[in-house]
């Protein structure tokens, strides 16, 4: 079923009656020639894409619990590519083009919202660290200004210009960078994957895998098992243990991130403001939320909740740049768990095990990356080959010394 | 969180810093024969357990002890907070 | 030689600087010398043997002391040793003969300001400040704690007088939250 | 009259308050819901899609509808419950997201296109074409969304936080959270009872119940009394626990101020405290649930218990004709205590067949529409309708772990999972308990239990009160009509929106809520969720267990911002650390600048100097014409003691210290595990075992915590031991040709060359004051760096300015240190940015093979040591006259801005005063053997374009003659 501006006035005309779930709910089949393990935005992507624009074949997306209930449900709804280095970049803008058309393609509104990011600077150094990072975007065909203190104080008059411990210098912005509803994405993934013949089963628990002779036959699930030609694997937090059941170790750790939201207010805030001299950044949702986040909780943790420190260093970080919201009200704050790999960067590329396909690492950067996530993973899984923009996600990079590690942080995980 | 600190008792986890997995213990020898094989893992790959996890915490804010934790990564229940000291001679380390 | 370097306090005065502010009293104190004292690996009983004799206390984990010299304790086997700074400036000189090879001894005097704070009610000020439970801490009790992000050692001397040890470069910012929080509680 | 007999409302002060420019009086124990309601104001906000007008339906924190904008100015507060608010005299509240007037509101247009707005319309829809969606959908929808309106002024209110402990918090001051506190406050237990109201006693306030034969509020009463006395328990009333975090670590907000029309001078609007507790009892009562039905949403419709609790407490009857409509016993009680009060009550019970089928009034409830078991149907006239549906257990604290509550036919709710919390339990109605007596007698118990846990004995012993069941007949919603009955009122989710997420398969509790809104307003669907579970339960035809359950997270209640962000705003956002010259160079109109929390001079005007590089380049200058002198106290100094102290360098450094002798200072570099430089500085052995190692300012920190990293888990057998001396000594260096001169005149021993070598170190004095001298330089020019203890600081300065006068030395700042270093070809922080290597920095060969040390081994990586890797060049414009940018990436002549064609990046740029025009550090692809080239420093931000030529990093002396001079 299409879905338009015609169909919904029809539908409202008539009771709502001929509206048809947006997805099916199939049982699964005994064998399919690919199998995506994980129903989140980077696995529902994958699936889409590899349906709608690789080849037609029997797919499969496996959810341990309902679709979308992971990060891509879960985190501040950033969309953005200013990122510095090579081995990044390209991917992030080619995620940013197919933002830029994703709704026209999947039919259904994300609400992707191109209201534009700025990260503030505060000192010369960060200044510096801009202009290297704003270079680097426009030769890799993203959109990047360097605003100073006036260019940002007339976006935003009501940042702590008078009497900041950090003053603000000024920002680089990217105005094609803004948020996109979450949750619709996930469901509009699954929905056009749906629509392309992707059987999308849910309260699926992977529970291991059947490998013989270093090739992978299938997947053993609480729904018992599924074989597969080809297996991709895209669970995030959960990674290294879907991994373990094909027996290997990961350079990745789990973390807790949390995020928050403020009870509904009249708009204040039209994109999204990072902080440049403590723990926070915000936007404000369509809804009136304002959606904000800092820092990860830090240790490594699997339970989608975190503790108060964290909590008042990203309040203390809101309060000094923007000393206005002291009445608004923390509504809700929730925690996703973050695959956090050894460099700060993903990993999407084979294993050693013939059939066998990864993708994690995204650390707290997964969202923005979804559509591009989706599609490059997709070009793997269907011609054995990284696609152009994600040529330096490799297993090998650490072995090989060419770490993608945009904070400098090194092999710690919870530093990136 | 509270880290029952084996010389001070309970303290807010807020006044330690967080390293990793305690494996970080026994750092390959860099001399050795095919020391590059054993770094690689040594320091990229984790087993990151849901569950378990034996991790290495800083009393930054403290007596400047480094502890080895047992924490339950999925409900975040200590079992044993040990002196990391003792735990690397223990393991084998010394000079 | 021409005159000697005149010194000045943490907060930038030729003498100390008190404040009251209700019950609270605020006094900043600089007359206290300060040396870290570390045993070397292996020679634990021997330090404490020297230290006995010397009249340097070694107090436990949390705990600090006075017997001779004041003492508290900074991590394991090592300790804080104060000493009055007008006959112990050079502390350094006086403790490392003590000590001799088998410990490794540091001047602290000027890495920290020193706030000796008097209150009717500890425990309602320092609830304000900290988390240390001052409602449960006997005279004795030290430890490290943080107050506005500043690492600090708390020193309660006795049921009223409590010493607060920061970072020296900080001294302004740690007497603003002490001076605030005693606002806060009039 | 709205104003009845009774309540806990002081009727003898008045008190003035405005809601929406009309002024009306109340009294003190009112809150701003009661007060209004007692003066027959029922209309109170609007709903926020459909704008329908509503009132209250509560009488606590769980207020869906009656949200207001309280307070002006500055200090406007928007979405604030009229349930919560205690009236004070001034009291200014408006009601908000209406235009033009909460009476007649424009936007209520959106109820009659609701059909147009069913759940998730806007998923479908607004697609094209592609641009409109920014420029005209969006910006429409925003501007209708939201609730209420911040002021965009600095919150003018300051915000504290603190730190409590104790053996057992009570979250809840009902009879069951009054009984526990009794029972362990008598047995000399540390405890905490905690009530989000400003007045003890929970339900027992607003009702007629008798506790052990007094009435309930008087026990209550007396009970607060008693707990008040004893000096082992801390009652805090106001004070809200938001929520649960691990290892007994509790969180409260208490509004010291909020009742005030502001705070008193000094005192914070509220206070965040982090409350330990060894154990803690949830008794936070219960929350009653609405029955749905059509147009179960107007002002005058209330919950049942709400109803009572205006009338019992407040004195307050919403209208002389009232009615009851209920599933329960609970729902009896609201019937006798109206009818006491002497009004007109129609009681319809579910459990009899009977039901409310609809209702009238625009702006507030005028009539009921009744069908009666036998099928007649009845229109009522009232002026308010209490509804029950049961009571939901408020077990929101007990699932913050994520712990999933259980389902209890008895009572149709879901109470909390047993240890769903480590150290929790829950008692009374929050655990399912309703009657007065399970909750006293529940109360005392757990309380006694608790104890036990500690090793503290104590006797629980209940007064009497009544035990009646619930007697409960589950009854969601009114299955008749075509209608609208809502589930979610504030985000207006209703039956039907449910009935189309079950169509659309949006079945899963997570997907519902996120799908139609469900819970997601502020009030976390207090109310609504198990109502909306209880009709997606029916409508899949499982269980409610089946269908799942909605966990809360924190906080409880929202939190103001400002409350969780403390003190720690504007200049106390972090501490800020002063150099031991800062007293002197604020004298001197320093221009400063933040270094992490350092405060450092950044340069000194003197007068006549109108732009910062004239001073820049005079210090540059003077320092290398004459002397000049600068504060480097922030470098981190580590004292590092022991006899493996020396082999322990070695391993932390990647070059060789062993061989150090003793009164000789080493640059040496350190690296971290994966290869990469972590920091670099100079370390002096003042001694046989005794080292002092010198960090950059922004790692002083990691570095040491590195260090003691090494010492106790890599090597524990080591002899080494460490302290941070940063802070203990006030460091100057002294530059330039007549450093030396300058100096001889302040310290006591001969410095000459011959006496104090280059990179020589040594104890001396300084007109007898203890020092530190090193021969070391950063700068380039002959120099020294003297420390001594840091209350001299301050004299210091002062003696080496007054000593340098005759060469006419100046003070440099950070600035000038700039200038220099990069002369020089030193790297620093734009350099050392933690993805660069030895190699990279030219520094390669420093990293000996010879022994293992911390990333000796990773740094030979083949993607580390390829040739063609970034190296460190020197830069320079073709035309002097062109200027550089720091951040500016290389292209060679012609090629175009792509990154196929990017070489690398200006890391670092200077005016160099002695070579008269800009100079650069920079990171080349192969630059190690491209000097000589020429190429573009292009930067795309700015649109420049400047023709540069690649040269060695040293401009400036590269010999080095002149350090060793």
């Amino acid at each position: 079923m299409r879905y338009s501006g015609f169909k919904v006035i029809a539908e409202a005309l008539t009771g709502h009656k001929g509206w048809k779930p947006a997805w099916r709910d199939p049982a699964p089949q005994a064998a399919y020639d690919y199998i995506i393990v994980g129903g989140g935005g980077h696995g529902l992507a994958t699936a889409y894409y590899l349906a709608k624009e690789f080849q037609q074949a029997r797919i499969a997306v496996l959810e341990k619990g309902w679709i979308g209930g992971g990060n891509v449900g879960r985190n501040t709804t950033i969309v953005r590519s200013n990122y510095l280095l090579d081995g990044n970049e390209p991917f992030y803008e080619f995620s940013m083009k197919l933002w830029e058309g994703l709704e026209q393609d999947f039919n259904y509104n994300a609400m992707v919202s191109q209201r534009g990011i700025i990260n503030l600077f505060h000192t010369d150094a960060q200044r510096d660290a801009a202009t290297r990072r704003g270079n680097a975007m426009i030769m890799h065909g993203a959109d990047a200004e360097l605003l100073n203190k006036e260019q940002v104080r007339s976006l935003y008059p009501f940042l702590n210009f008078e009497n900041a411990r950090f003053p603000i210098k000024g920002a680089l912005m990217q105005r094609r960078g803004g948020t996109v509803r979450h949750d619709a994405v996930a469901w509009g993934y699954a929905r056009g994957a749906d629509n392309r013949g992707v059987d999308i089963i849910q309260n699926c628990d992977v529970t291991g895998m059947r490998i013989e002779n270093g090739r992978v036959l299938g997947v053993e699930t609480s729904r018992g098992f599924i074989g597969a030609k080809k297996v991709g694997v895209a669970v995030a937090g959960s990674s290294s243990r879907v991994m373990a059941h094909a027996g290997m170790r990961l350079p990745m750790e789990s973390h807790v991130l949390q995020a928050f939201v403020s009870e509904g207010l009249k708009p204040l805030i039209d994109g999204v403001i990072t902080y440049g001299a403590g723990h926070f950044y915000v936007s404000q949702s369509d809804k009136g939320g304002l959606v904000f986040g800092g820092d990860i909780d830090g240790y490594n943790s699997y339970a989608q909740r975190g503790n108060l420190p964290v909590v008042e260093d990203v309040a203390e970080g809101g309060m000094s740049l923007m000393p206005m919201i002291g009445r608004a009200r923390l509504l809700r704050m929730w925690g996703g768990i973050m695959d956090m790999s050894m460099d700060g960067s993903p990993i999407i590329d084979k294993t050693d095990i013939e059939g066998l396909y990864f993708n994690g690492g995204w650390c707290y950067g997964g969202f923005k990356a979804t559509p591009a996530s989706g599609w490059v993973f997709a070009h793997l899984l269907a011609k054995d080959t990284p696609h152009s923009t994600a040529t330096a996600y490799r297993f090998d990079r650490f072995a090989k010394g060419l770490m993608i590690d945009e904070k400098g942080q090194g092999a710690q995980p919870n530093l990136h | 969180m509270i880290i029952n600190h084996p010389l001070l008792g309970p303290r807010d986890a807020q006044e330690f810093i967080y390293l990793g997995d305690a494996a970080l213990i026994h750092r390959p020898d860099g001399m050795a024969e095919g020391a590059l094989e054993r770094f690689i893992p040594y320091t990229y790959l984790r087993d990151n357990p849901a569950g378990s996890h034996r991790e290495l915490w800083y009393h930054e804010q403290g007596d400047r002890s480094w502890l080895v934790v047992t924490r339950n990564t999925t409900t975040h229940e200590i079992t044993a907070v040990e002196m990391a000291r003792d735990v690397a001679r223990k393991e084998g380390r010394s000079k | 030689m021409a005159n000697p370097l005149k010194p000045l306090t943490a907060l930038g005065n030729p003498t100390a600087q008190s404040d009251t502010i209700g019950a609270v009293t605020i006094t900043e104190n600089p007359d206290t010398a300060l040396a870290s004292l570390a045993s070397r690996l292996g020679r634990e009983a021997e330090v404490a043997s020297l230290a006995a004799s010397a009249g340097v206390p070694l107090p436990g984990p949390g705990r600090a002391e006075t017997a001779g010299y004041g003492a508290f304790w900074l991590g394991p086997e090592q300790w804080m040793i104060e000493a009055p700074f007008a006959t112990h400036e050079d502390i350094t000189a006086v403790l490392k003969p003590i000590f001799t090879d088998a410990a490794s001894i540091t001047e602290q005097t000027d890495a920290w300001v020193r706030f000796d704070i008097t209150a009717s009610d500890l425990p309602g000020y320092f609830e304000r400040l900290c988390n240390f439970d001052m409602a449960r801490a006997t005279p004795g009790a030290a430890t490290r704690t943080v107050i506005d992000h500043l690492g600090c050692y708390i020193i309660r001397r006795s049921l009223t007088l409590v010493s607060l040890l920061g970072p020296r470069s900080s001294a302004h910012s740690l007497h603003h939250a002490l001076v605030t929080a005693a606002r806060a509680i009039l | 009259m709205s104003r009845i007999s009774g309540g806990q409302i002081d009727r003898s002060k008045t008190l003035r308050f405005q809601f929406d420019g009309v002024s009306y009086n109340g009294h003190p124990g009112d809150t701003l819901a009661s007060a209004l309601l007692a003066n027959n104001v029922r209309l109170m906000g609007r709903s926020f899609k459909y704008h329908r007008p509503r009132g209250v339906m509560a009488a606590g924190s769980e207020e869906p509808n009656a949200i207001v904008e309280l307070r002006s100015g500055a200090r406007q507060e928007p979405n604030t419950r009229a349930t919560v608010v205690e009236v004070f005299d001034g009291l200014q509240a408006q009601s908000q997201n209406r235009w033009p007037s909460l009476k007649f509101d424009a936007m209520a247009i959106n109820d009659r296109l609701s059909p147009f707005f069913a759940a998730g319309f806007y998923y479908k829809t607004f697609m094209w074409p592609a641009a409109f969606w920014e420029k005209i959908y969006e910006p429409i929808i925003r501007r209708a969304a939201g609730l209420g309106s911040l002021s965009k002024q600095d919150d003018p209110d300051a915000y504290d936080k603190g730190f409590l402990h104790c053996d057992l918090l009570i979250i809840g001051a009902g009879p069951a959270g009054l009984s526990a506190a009794l029972t362990a406050g008598r047995a000399g237990a540390r405890v905490i009872l905690a009530d989000e109201d400003f007045r003890m006693g929970g339900r027992l306030n607003a009702e007629t119940l008798e506790v052990g034969g007094a009435a309930g509020a008087d026990w209550a009463a007396q009970s607060v009394l008693e707990l008040a006395s004893l000096p082992n328990v801390r009652l805090m009333t106001r004070t809200t626990v938001i929520g649960a975090f691990d290892h007994g670590i509790y969180s409260a907000v208490e509004r010291v101020s909020d009742h005030l029309a502001q705070p008193l001078p000094g005192k914070p609007r509220q206070i965040l405290w982090r409350i330990y507790t060894k154990r803690a009892i949830l008794a936070a009562g219960a929350i009653e649930r609405p029955i749905a039905f059509e147009n179960n949403d107007r002002p005058g419709i209330m919950l049942a218990g709400a109803l009572r609790a205006y009338a019992n407490r407040w004195g307050v009857a919403v209208g002389e004709s009232v009615a009851v409509f209920t599933n329960n016993d609970d729902g009896l009680r609201t019937v006798a205590d109206l009818k006491a009060k002497g009004l007109n009550v129609t009681l319809i019970d579910a459990r009899q067949g009977d039901e409310v089928i609809d209702s009238a009034g625009r702006l507030g409830l005028k009539s009921i529409t009744i069908r009666r078991s036998n099928g007649r149907t009845e229109t009522v006239a009232v002026q308010a309708l209490g509804v029950s549906g049961g009571w939901n257990p408020n077990l929101n604290i007990a699932s913050n772990h994520r712990g999933r509550p259980v389902w209890d036919d008895q009572i149709a709710a879901f109470i909390p999972a047993p240890e769903s919390i480590a150290g929790l339990s829950c008692v009374g109605a929050a655990a399912g308990a309703f009657s007065t007596h399970a909750a006293l007698t529940m109360g005392a118990t757990h309380a006694v239990a608790a104890l036990a846990d500690l090793g503290l004995t104590a006797h629980a012993d209940a007064p009497t009160a009544e035990d009646a069941p619930l007697n409960l007949t589950p009854a969601w919603y009114v299955h008749s009509g075509k209608g609208r009955a809502w589930v979610d009122p504030q985000n207006d989710v209703t039956v039907k929106d449910v009935k189309l997420a079950k169509q659309e398969g949006f079945i899963s509790v997570e997907h519902l809520k996120r799908y139609t809104t469900l819970g997601m307003a502020t009030d976390q669907g207090k109310t609504g969720n198990v109502l909306g579970l209880a009709v997606m339960a029916e409508l899949t035809g499982k269980s409610i267990p089946e269908t799942g359950t909605t966990i809360y997270r924190p906080p409880y209640t929202p939190v103001a911002m400002g409350a969780l962000g403390g003190r720690a705003r504007g200049e106390d956002f972090k501490p800020t650390r002063q150099t031991p010259s800062h007293k002197w160079a604020t004298e001197q109109g320093a221009i400063f600048v933040e270094v992490g929390y350092w405060l450092r001079t950044q340069w000194l005007p003197r007068k006549g100097e109108t732009t910062w590089r004239q001073s820049v380049d005079r210090e540059v200058l003077q320092t290398r014409r004459s002397a000049g002198i600068c504060d480097v106290t922030t470098l981190g100094k580590i004292d590092i003691q022991g006899t493996d102290a020396g082999l322990f360098l070695d391993r932390v450094y990647a070059n060789n210290f062993a061989s150090l002798a003793v009164g000789k200072v080493r640059y040496g570099l350190m690296l971290r595990e994966d290869g990469m430089v972590m920091d670099d500085g100079t370390t002096a052995r003042m001694g046989q075992n005794e080292y002092v190692m010198t960090t950059t300012t922004a790692n002083a920190v990691p570095v040491f915590r590195h260090l003691e990293y090494c010492r106790q888990v890599l090597w524990p057998d080591l002899d080494v031991q460490l302290i941070s001396t940063t802070e203990a000594w006030a460091q100057y260096s002294v530059a330039g040709p007549n450093a030396r001169k300058l100096l001889q005149k302040l310290v006591d021993q001969d410095i000459s060359d011959a006496a104090f070598p280059y990179m020589a170190c040594g104890n001396i004095t300084v007109q007898g004051t203890r020092a530190r001298l090193f021969r070391i330089s950063f700068s380039g020019e002959l120099a020294y760096e003297i420390a001594v203890p840091t209350r001299y600081g301050d004299a210091m300065i002062r003696a080496l300015v007054e000593a340098g006068r005759e060469f006419d030395a100046v003070v440099y700042g950070t600035e000038a240190l700039g200038v220099m270093r990069v002369e020089k070809g030193h790297v620093a922080g734009n350099e050392l940015n933690g993805q660069s290597s030895a190699l990279n920095m030219g520094l390669g060969k420093m990293v000996s093979k010879k022994k293992d040390s911390i990333g000796m081994v990773l740094s030979q990586r083949i993607g580390m040591t390829a040739p063609d890797g970034y190296r460190l060049v020197g830069v320079k414009p073709v035309d002097p006259a062109q200027s550089l940018t720091a951040g500016a990436h290389f292209l060679a002549k012609g090629a175009e801005a792509v990154a196929a064609n990017d070489g690398g990046w200006l890391t670092s740029v200077v005016y160099s005063p002695h070579l008269g025009h800009s100079i650069g550090l920079g990171y080349l692809k192969s630059g190690d053997s491209r000097k000589g080239e020429r190429l573009r420093s292009v930067n795309l931000l700015a649109g420049t374009d400047v023709e540069v030529e690649i040269v060695s990093p040293h401009f400036f002396d590269p010999e080095g003659e002149r350090l060793r001079g």
